[in-house]
């Protein structure tokens, strides 16, 4: 965003700041009354923003236009939606069962009929893909490499048999390749939060005119 | 490629979704077969993870040492959650093995419990651990400390730490950024630590801090090692052998990628 | 516990808060004084690349899904960015929608960074906002199955048939391709109900950690491409031949990464030292 | 009676919705019922989200009300501030029908909301780095191989690491593109089969921690 010249702004502007060194004074400090009045006001705001864009706005369009035309059985969704919130009165509880059905058996149904091409067949098949024509001792390699990796840390997941023998060579090398995967998968992670991080401490600048907005 | 809906004469199945309804139908009927066996009394063992293991190494540890053992199962979810809840479950389930360990071995037991929804389940394992080897006179419920909040929970935590100087340390359930902090935190006292999460964007880190760790789906199973629940283990042993089915087809996908023979690639396409 | 401490020993007991300062400062420094090294591009930032333009004719529909909430800003936005300029470059007109329920800031704040690009296009032609849809996989299926069944108006309650871009569009099918930004797991929705029924391409522009989750993704195929975190962004910049936040945010990304590693390093020598001597 | 409506129903309802999106998926025809059920459910998850918000809030409201110790202030303010956002927000919609046309609900949103999220979401970073220094040890092979293979990854990343030594980036790009694909795809696939088994017991009425019936009752 641009440097704020309106009084609301500029306000918004170090309002936004100080909140940012009451959250910090945590970590660079210890826990204190700033930082909980801060954690707090981060909660209202996002209950509130929360509420507006979803359960209310977004239910009145998504349900208003049907109604309207005619399609009285819109009633029903909200209906069930509504009968959630007995999932909070222990009597009744078993009520708020039925909208979950709904929504566990749409979310199972489409999660399980999605995930078994992309996921299993899709990954077989990338898995055994030779490389092209023409290609060199490195592609080769690449492609033992992830064949055998991958046909090792599947077996490593066998759970109901005791890697005895050969799998057991087996299973520890797939250990292993899982471990290279969750390495690069720590240096990503790394990358993100710092990327955040380095986001806060530019803004820190930002607020103060050292670094261009 | 991908199939798309190009209606054919005379079939029913959309094309290039064959494969996908085959391995659908055989993992549930495995499932199926597996879970019917299980319920009638077949016992169905889980290979033995080294993390389990460690676990009575662990509280001997802090039986040697005289002092306390930690557990937590993270704040990442609610019971109710559909990612998260199994996980807690299944930390739950481990929980009542240490907590039968602790009470044979008299160590104290101390658990952070962040997720008011698992705090009646968690009371009702320690009890009946406790029951179980004879020492409910031990158990209290201020055994659970139950504290709401991800940076109070995380304080603490860390505050317990400095304070009791835990000798073990058990990080088992679903996790979000805690992980990283309690890892450190423990490691930082010199404690034991045993880790444990389906989570992969903390699994990282519980290796880096943790002696021994329980990874994805060996969290499920060893809980279901120790609650014995025959639809877990049914279902782990039905997966199990769709597994053995992917890697007999990916060796063999394997050599023929060698001789460039696509035949299996076209299968699995269908 | 009364021993004389080793050097390493003194070293591991700082406290760690003294590292926390540290980083802060550190980050600091290259917006003060920018640190720039030339960036590389990665084979997935150029297949997203290449493949949006060889796909893209003028006039073909796209959807960019913003899946990322306004926290994640410093790392999505610049790649977000970068590919709404380029698809406004190959003449796509964008249909915008979210899954995340501050969506709403989102979108301005990719209006204001593209501003230059949007000056010369008309809301309702070139482009549309539908607004906010609840992060589920139903969801994210029904909008393959008829967009109208979730979205009947735009956000500000225009009904899509008087929109003149949405006259004909209703389906997966008559979109050309969706990029989607997310911090969870919104693409796998794509995946599972846009890319595998329908075909349509899909390429993810989000947080680090998914360019190691959906990799395998990317190898077998299923995403066309995957920008990978504010480096991707910043390759992106690169490759658009416009750097910006992201370019400049790579100097706080060389100092952090820099710190992290001497951290790592001096720790495991320290480590093996004393546990040598123990020994 | 009441005990099958409390649960065979239920799990028959779930069963059902399961098995209608199997259908429409595999076999060919139009299947107008699945798409109905999709946009219910789409509506039903949208309503159900203030149900975390709903139960949050009373829990403050306890706070509050039993004044509990160093926490009910905090309380309090909390409310007041959701309370100010929530009806400045509903004001813009019901004037406007969008509510960031409400000039205090776009403020709020705009500059505290936005500083406070990306404040809090990159916090971690201090706690890896200082993990970074006091935790991770190559104390097993596990440990080492992860250690290796992210500092490669991180120093690829940074710019800086192909200055320092141009094999780095060689050797960074290979585990990105290639050594962290089969750990990578072995999740997928082990995950893919959890989600299965899981789907599968929940299809039978055999898993059932999402109806609230592990949590007590």
């Amino acid at each position: 965003m641009p440097y704020p010249t309106d009084p609301a702004g500029i306000a918004g502007l170090w309002i936004a700041w100080l909140l940012m060194l009451m959250i910090y004074s945590y970590p660079l400090y210890k826990e204190n009354p700033a930082f909980r009045f801060a954690e707090h006001t981060y909660v209202g705001l996002m209950l509130a923003i929360m509420l507006v864009r979803t359960t209310i706005t977004t239910t009145i369009r998504m349900v208003g236009p049907p109604l309207m035309q005619g399609k009285v059985w819109y009633v029903i969704p909200i209906i069930l939606g509504f009968m959630m919130f007995f999932l909070l009165t222990p009597k009744y509880r078993w009520i708020s069962r039925y909208p979950i059905a709904i929504l566990v058996g749409a979310g199972f149904g489409l999660g399980m009929r999605g995930v078994l091409i992309p996921d299993i067949t899709n990954q077989v098949i990338s898995t055994i893909t030779p490389p092209v024509t023409g290609a060199g001792a490195v592609d080769w390699w690449n492609y033992i490499y992830i064949a055998i990796g991958t046909i090792c840390a599947v077996m490593y997941f066998v759970l109901t048999w005791e890697h005895r023998g050969g799998m057991g060579y087996a299973t520890r090398l797939g250990r292993w390749i899982i471990m290279i995967g969750l390495g690069a998968y720590f240096g990503n992670t790394v990358l993100f939060r710092m990327a955040m991080l380095s986001g806060r401490a530019q803004f820190f600048l930002q607020v103060l005119k050292i670094a261009p907005m | 490629m991908v199939g798309k809906r190009e209606e054919e004469d005379m079939a029913i199945i959309v094309s290039g979704r064959g494969m996908a309804l085959v391995i659908l139908v055989l993992s549930y009927i495995l499932f199926y077969i597996f879970m019917y066996l299980g319920r009638k009394g077949r016992e169905i063992p889980v290979r033995t993870l080294p993390p389990m293991a460690a676990i009575p190494e662990g509280i001997g540890r802090a039986a040697e040492m005289g002092r306390p053992v930690m557990f937590t199962p993270g704040i990442a979810g609610d019971l109710n959650d559909p990612t998260q809840g199994p996980q807690v479950l299944a930390a739950i389930s481990i929980l009542g093995y240490i907590a039968r360990e602790c009470a044979r071995t008299g160590v104290k037991l101390d658990v952070f419990m962040p997720i008011p929804t698992a705090l009646p389940l968690t009371e009702e394992t320690l009890r009946t651990a406790y029951m179980a080897e004879g020492k409910p006179e031990e158990f209290s419920p201020d055994m659970i400390h139950f504290i709401a909040g991800q940076s109070p929970y995380l304080t603490a935590v860390l505050g317990y730490f400095q304070r009791e100087r835990p000798a073990t340390n058990f990080l088992i359930g679903g996790f979000y950024y805690e992980s990283v902090v309690m890892g450190e935190g423990g490691n930082t006292i010199g404690a034991f630590q045993i880790g444990g999460t389906a989570n992969t964007h903390q699994m990282p880190f519980l290796v880096a801090t943790c002696d021994y760790v329980l990874l994805a789906e060996e969290l499920y199973a060893a809980g279901a090692s120790i609650s014995k629940d025959p639809d877990i283990l049914g279902c782990l042993r039905g997966e199990d052998i769709m597994k053995f089915i992917l890697i007999a087809l990916m060796i063999i996908g394997f050599i023929l990628g060698f001789a460039r023979n696509p035949a299996l690639i076209n299968v699995l396409r269908w | 516990m009364s021993e004389e401490l080793t050097f390493w020993e003194k070293l591991a007991r700082i406290d760690r808060r003294v590292f926390y300062w540290i980083l802060f400062i550190g980050l600091m420094i290259p917006f003060i004084r920018p640190i720039m090294f030339p960036i590389s591009i990665s084979p997935s930032t150029r297949d997203l690349y290449e493949g949006i333009i060889e796909m893209v004719e003028p006039g073909d529909v796209v959807v960019m899904n913003i899946a990322f909430g306004v926290s994640a800003w410093p790392e999505c936005m610049p790649a977000f960015a970068a590919c709404t300029k380029l698809l406004i470059k190959e003449g796509a007109k964008i249909i915008f929608w979210g899954a995340y329920y501050d969506v709403d800031l989102s979108y301005e704040e990719v209006l204001r960074r593209c501003e230059d690009y949007f000056k010369d296009l008309k809301y309702g032609e070139d482009y549309v906002y539908l607004g906010y849809y609840p992060y589920q996989e139903a969801a994210v299926a029904q909008l393959a199955s008829s967009i109208r069944s979730i979205f009947e108006t735009d956000n500000y309650g225009t009904p899509l048939d008087e929109i003149p871009m949405m006259k004909n569009v209703d389906k997966a099918t008559d979109i050309k391709l969706v990029l989607s930004g997310d911090t969870g797991d919104v693409c796998d929705y794509y995946i599972r109900q846009w890319r595998i029924p329908y075909g349509v391409p899909v390429a993810e522009i989000g947080i680090a950690m998914l360019g190691s989750s959906y990799m395998p993704f990317y190898k077998s195929g299923v995403l066309f491409g995957m920008s990978v975190g504010v480096r991707g962004g910043a390759e992106l910049e690169k490759l658009i031949g416009e750097p910006g936040e992201a370019t400049i945010r790579m100097g706080a990304i060389n100092i952090s990464h820099i710190l992290v590693i001497i951290a790592v390093v001096l720790a495991n020598i320290g480590y093996f030292a004393s546990r040598g001597r123990r020994r | 009676m009441a005990e099958v409506l409390r649960r065979e129903v239920v799990y028959l309802i779930t069963a059902i919705v399961t098995i209608l999106m199997f259908i429409e998926f595999f076999f060919i025809g139009t299947w107008n019922v699945a798409e109905e059920l999709r946009t219910w459910a789409t509506i039903i998850a949208n309503i159900s989200i203030a149900l975390g918000a709903v139960r949050l809030l009373a829990e403050h409201a306890k706070n509050v009300q039993r004044r509990r110790a160093g926490v009910w202030p905090f309380s309090i303010w909390l409310w007041i501030i959701f309370l100010v956002t929530l009806l400045s927000g509903l004001a813009g919609y019901v004037i406007k029908q969008d509510a960031m046309t409400n000039p205090l609900y776009n403020w709020l949103f705009t500059w505290p909301y936005t500083s406070l999220g990306q404040t809090l979401y990159a916090i971690t970073g201090f706690y890896i780095f200082s993990a970074a220094y006091r935790a991770f040890r190559a104390r097993n092979i596990d440990a080492a191989l992860l250690l290796i293979a992210g500092c490669f990854v991180i120093l690829t990343n940074a710019p800086i690491g192909g200055v320092i030594w141009s094999g780095i980036p060689v050797i960074g790009r290979w585990f990105l593109d290639y050594g962290q694909v089969p750990g990578m795809r072995c999740f997928l696939i082990v995950a893919a089969f959890g989600m299965l088994a899981y789907g599968f017991r929940a299809l039978l009425g055999r898993e059932r921690g999402f109806y609230g019936e592990v949590a007590g009752e």
